[in-house]
């Protein structure tokens, strides 16, 4: 047997595994729980690597849960997939090497910063639960086990928002979240009961190879994009993203960072493989465009006036998730003109795809800064800080590479997926260039805010005990700077070995059904 | 006025599925179901599971019942770590 | 229409939930209606699977029925009905922590986060 | 909670001991009736949660052990994952065990269910769905105390 083959369920089992184990090791002390949160966490990166360089190689991964044998996707004399399939094809495999970056990089930053407090336990298995969710929404390729994917995740970050339960505003947000996401977890479960209704399956591909487009094809359409734009946080329904993000432990809001990419995932996988083609008419794709646009313009001008650290960040995450919607949403626009899709639709799936990467490792090192911020001072208000740079010299080194990137700076990996989503969506309308270069402006005034007032400037007298942050943040840290940098100095090898594959299967729908319908004996 | 505007789109969303209930199918009706009847079909004679409900909770659609399970279990953690016995305070 | 009258039950009982998720100012009435939410959705699934003159899906009680109504609807209705229930325990814990912080349950009143 | 009367207390103790049994049966009969570990699960929770409403907390939880809901949980959730593990050399989740009906019935039953995995999953889950209701009703009741005794330390993060 060849282990190679089941790396798409070892990808899932590894972190249910260890939700299950937390229990058990907990009981035997601190050291050996640590191990098994920085163990767990590392084995599964290790795993979303090994299955991202089989799937750059080997083309997309199928494999069938309980099936007889792995790719066998159509028992004998069925047209259809009747078990619940994992499709991983490079833009599945490119986010699950982003997510599980971040959640190696909270799980190292998480021992540290939640050494004082009780009941970590729990926190672990709730650590993996976060992160199963997260994976498995990402290489699923089945609309009902998606749903639970989205549940797990869901409830996973209730409790983890939740966590410090004697604080009010934690509470709060938690509780937030747990009403705007159940309501829209349920539409999503109508929208994919009807199309199981009308097709008789449930299965992405399959489905896809069925569709006609109807007034119930289109209800369902709206549904889901709805509710999976509500969960990455774009603009009309966002309200519950800062309040989560700031309120939630820090390792945790990192994590959040790649969760949330996880729902635009599937809406992007929804819009193009599933629909794809049959997507009739402009509709949809200027949808997803104009909640980009207003993503963007309303979080950042929120972000601007805020002056908790975490939260200002929490609606640059607003702003942000805008950008990847504007790129993809072109991209969708121009998904039937062959002409238009190679002059400027592709740049732009690969600029908003690009930035997906980008964003999930500088903000969630922004996050963890800012954590790093809160723990040695014990304040969270901008207007109290001052003069940390001299105290905490290495978290400032990488606040200032992370606030770079996001600015969109030059020499970073910020810019160059700004800078490709700017050219291209110049050629649909010069408008939403405008809107992208302001929405910059902004970002880079306000994280110069930030970084003034906490870093610069003279030494508070309150700040004299203040010391760097344990070695297990610093990590922590390092590993999403390393990513940062990485991007940074080697852009067209990140562009052309983890992008443009992806890019290139998202755009085709044909490849993504064939994997599945095609297959089989 | 904030809750008119809320209202208002709750009032819209619900015509919407009200109105769609007639562009699912006909109650009763599901027409061709190829899925479900290899399900039928086949569940006695390999599974030997005369339930055939069980037979995909548990064996063809197996994946999802982990999830369900763990789903559970996410909660259950969520709830005892929100009721958790901090420590004494000294 | 009136053929199709489970679906319209469904639509009206969604729609009442979400309508008592605006109006209500009760935390523990926001969470019923979610409930109600959640048990619409599940009969929404379970009215899907029907088959006109089917059976019992399980070959023991039967007989020699060979219609019987459709099995997934069914599986995926259970799974969906243990989700609410873990939801719905999850949101009633949230509840008591904000009335225990807060000492109210007016949705009004809760208003910390702002801006 | 106090304790109710004695009427209730009295059918409570007869007729919450049946309850396990019933749950118990529809468990171990998942794979041939209705039911399964779910359903079944939750009907054995109830048990706990009859005690509790009849008795009151106080007794209650002078009586129960948390760690053996926290066994069965656990035990239930590493049994059913392991069960999915076994079938690998297929693919995860494979029922490996099972017997077409033929078989089955030419030979006899066994002392394994010819179902496979179903119904040893279905014992599994039941368990844990058992354990982990229980623990959830139990863990939201000791919640209460949190709103009347005041010697726990506050844990509400590093920026207070």
């Amino acid at each position: 047997m060849n282990w190679n083959d089941h790396l798409p369920a070892l990808l899932l089992a590894v972190p249910l595994f260890g939700a299950f184990m937390a229990p058990i090791v907990c009981l035997f002390g601190k050291t050996l729980r640590n191990v098994l949160l920085i163990g767990i966490s590392f084995v599964t990166m290790l795993v979303a690597l090994l299955l991202w360089r089989n799937v750059l190689v080997g083309g997309i991964a199928v494999y069938v849960m309980g099936g007889e044998s792995f790719n066998l996707t159509l028992p004998s004399g069925m047209a259809l997939p009747i078990r619940i399939i994992m499709e991983v094809d490079a833009f599945s495999a490119f986010m699950v090497v982003c997510g599980s970056i971040a959640s190696f990089a909270g799980a190292l930053f998480s021992t540290n910063y939640m050494e004082k407090f009780s009941g970590i336990g729990r926190f672990v298995s709730l650590y993996f639960l976060l992160t199963l969710g997260m994976l498995g929404m990402m290489i699923t390729g089945d609309f009902f086990n998606f749903f639970i994917f989205i549940e797990i995740a869901s409830i996973a970050s209730f409790g983890l928002v939740a966590f410090w339960r004697d604080k009010p505003e934690a509470v709060e947000a938690g509780l937030k979240y747990a009403l705007v996401s159940q309501v829209g977890s349920m539409i999503f479960l109508i929208a994919a009961g009807s199309l199981y209704g009308k097709y008789n399956a449930l299965n992405m591909a399959a489905i896809g190879s069925m569709l006609q487009f109807g007034v119930m094809e289109k209800l369902a359409l709206v549904f889901i994009v709805g509710t999976l734009a509500m969960k990455c946080g774009s603009f009309p329904m966002h309200m519950w993203l800062p309040d989560a993000y700031a309120e939630a432990p820090s390792g945790v809001s990192c994590l959040l960072v790649a969760v949330s990419q996880a729902s635009l995932y599937g809406l992007m996988r929804v819009c193009f493989s599933l629909y794809g083609i049959n997507l009739g008419g402009s509709f949809i794709p200027w949808m997803i465009i104009s909640m980009g646009l207003a993503s963007m313009f309303f979080g950042v001008t929120m972000a601007v006036v805020q002056h908790e650290i975490k939260r200002l960040i929490g609606y640059h995450s607003v702003s942000q998730v805008g950008y990847m919607l504007l790129g993809l949403g072109v991209g969708l626009l121009v998904l039937t003109d062959a002409r238009g899709m190679a002059e400027y639709g592709f740049t732009a799936m690969k600029g908003g795809i690009f930035h997906i990467f980008n964003y999930t490792m500088y903000k969630g090192l922004l996050f963890l800064a800012a954590g790093a911020i809160y723990y040695a001072t014990g304040k969270r208000d901008l207007n109290e800080m001052g003069g940390l740079a001299r105290r905490m010299p290495f978290t400032t080194a990488m606040f200032v590479i992370a606030a770079a990137a996001i600015s969109g700076l030059p020499p970073f990996n910020g810019f160059v997926s700004k800078l490709l989503i700017y050219e291209s969506v110049f050629a649909v309308h010069p408008a939403l260039t405008v809107v992208a270069l302001l929405t910059s402006v902004l970002t880079l005034a306000s994280f110069v805010k930030v970084f003034q007032t906490a870093f610069l400037g003279p030494e508070k007298s309150v700040f004299t005990g203040v010391r760097e942050v344990p070695s297990g943040m610093l990590f922590g840290m390092g590993v999403l700077t390393l990513a940062v940098l990485g991007a940074t100095l080697f852009p067209s090898w990140t562009l052309s070995n983890l992008v443009e594959p992806a890019a290139k299967a998202l755009v085709d729908q044909a490849g993504y059904i064939g994997a599945v319908m095609g297959g089989g004996l | 006025m904030k809750k008119t505007i809320f209202v208002v789109a709750a009032i819209l969303l619900g015509a919407f599925i009200i109105g769609a209930t007639d562009s699912v199918q006909p109650f009763g009706d599901p027409g061709k179901a190829p899925m479900d009847d290899y399900f039928l079909a086949n569940a006695l004679q390999h599974r030997s599971s005369e339930n055939v409900v069980t037979s995909i909770v548990f064996d063809y659609r197996g994946f999802d019942t982990i999830g369900e399970a763990a789903v559970l279990f996410t909660a259950l953690c969520a709830i005892t770590a929100f009721f958790r016995e901090g420590r004494k305070r000294p | 229409m009136i053929g199709n009258a489970p679906f319209f039950v469904v639509g009206l009982l969604f729609l009442a939930g979400l309508v008592a998720i605006f109006m209500e100012k009760n935390l523990i009435k926001i969470a019923v209606a979610i409930s109600i939410i959640s048990s619409a959705v599940n009969l929404f699934l379970v009215a899907l699977g029907y088959r006109a003159g089917g059976t019992i899906p399980v070959h023991y009680l039967a007989g020699e029925e060979t219609l019987m109504v459709l099995p997934t609807p069914q599986a995926m209705t259970l799974t969906a009905i243990v989700i609410a229930l873990a939801t719905t325990a999850l949101l009633l814990s949230l509840i008591m922590l904000v009335y225990r912080l807060y000492g109210t349950l007016d949705v009004d009143e809760i208003r910390r986060l702002r801006g | 909670m106090r304790p109710l009367s004695i009427v209730v207390r009295t059918g409570c103790d007869l007729f919450a001991w049946f309850l396990v049994i019933f749950g118990s049966t529809i468990i171990i009969h998942g794979d041939v009736t209705p039911g399964g570990g779910f359903q079944g699960g939750a009907i054995v929770a109830t048990f706990l949660s009859l005690l509790l409403v009849a008795y009151g907390g106080k007794k209650l939880l002078a009586w129960v052990n948390v760690g053996i809901f926290n066994g069965m949980l656990v035990f239930g959730l590493l049994a059913f994952f392991l069960l999915g593990f076994l079938g690998f050399p297929h693919s995860f989740f494979f029922n490996f065990l099972a017997v077409p009906h033929e078989i089955a019935q030419a030979t006899g039953h066994g002392v394994i269910p010819p179902s496979g995995t179903i119904a040893l999953m279905d014992i599994a889950v039941g368990l844990e769905v058992a354990g982990g209701l229980s623990l959830i009703v139990l863990s939201m009741f000791k919640g209460v105390r949190l709103f009347r005794e005041e010697h726990f330390e506050e844990e509400s993060g590093h920026d207070r």
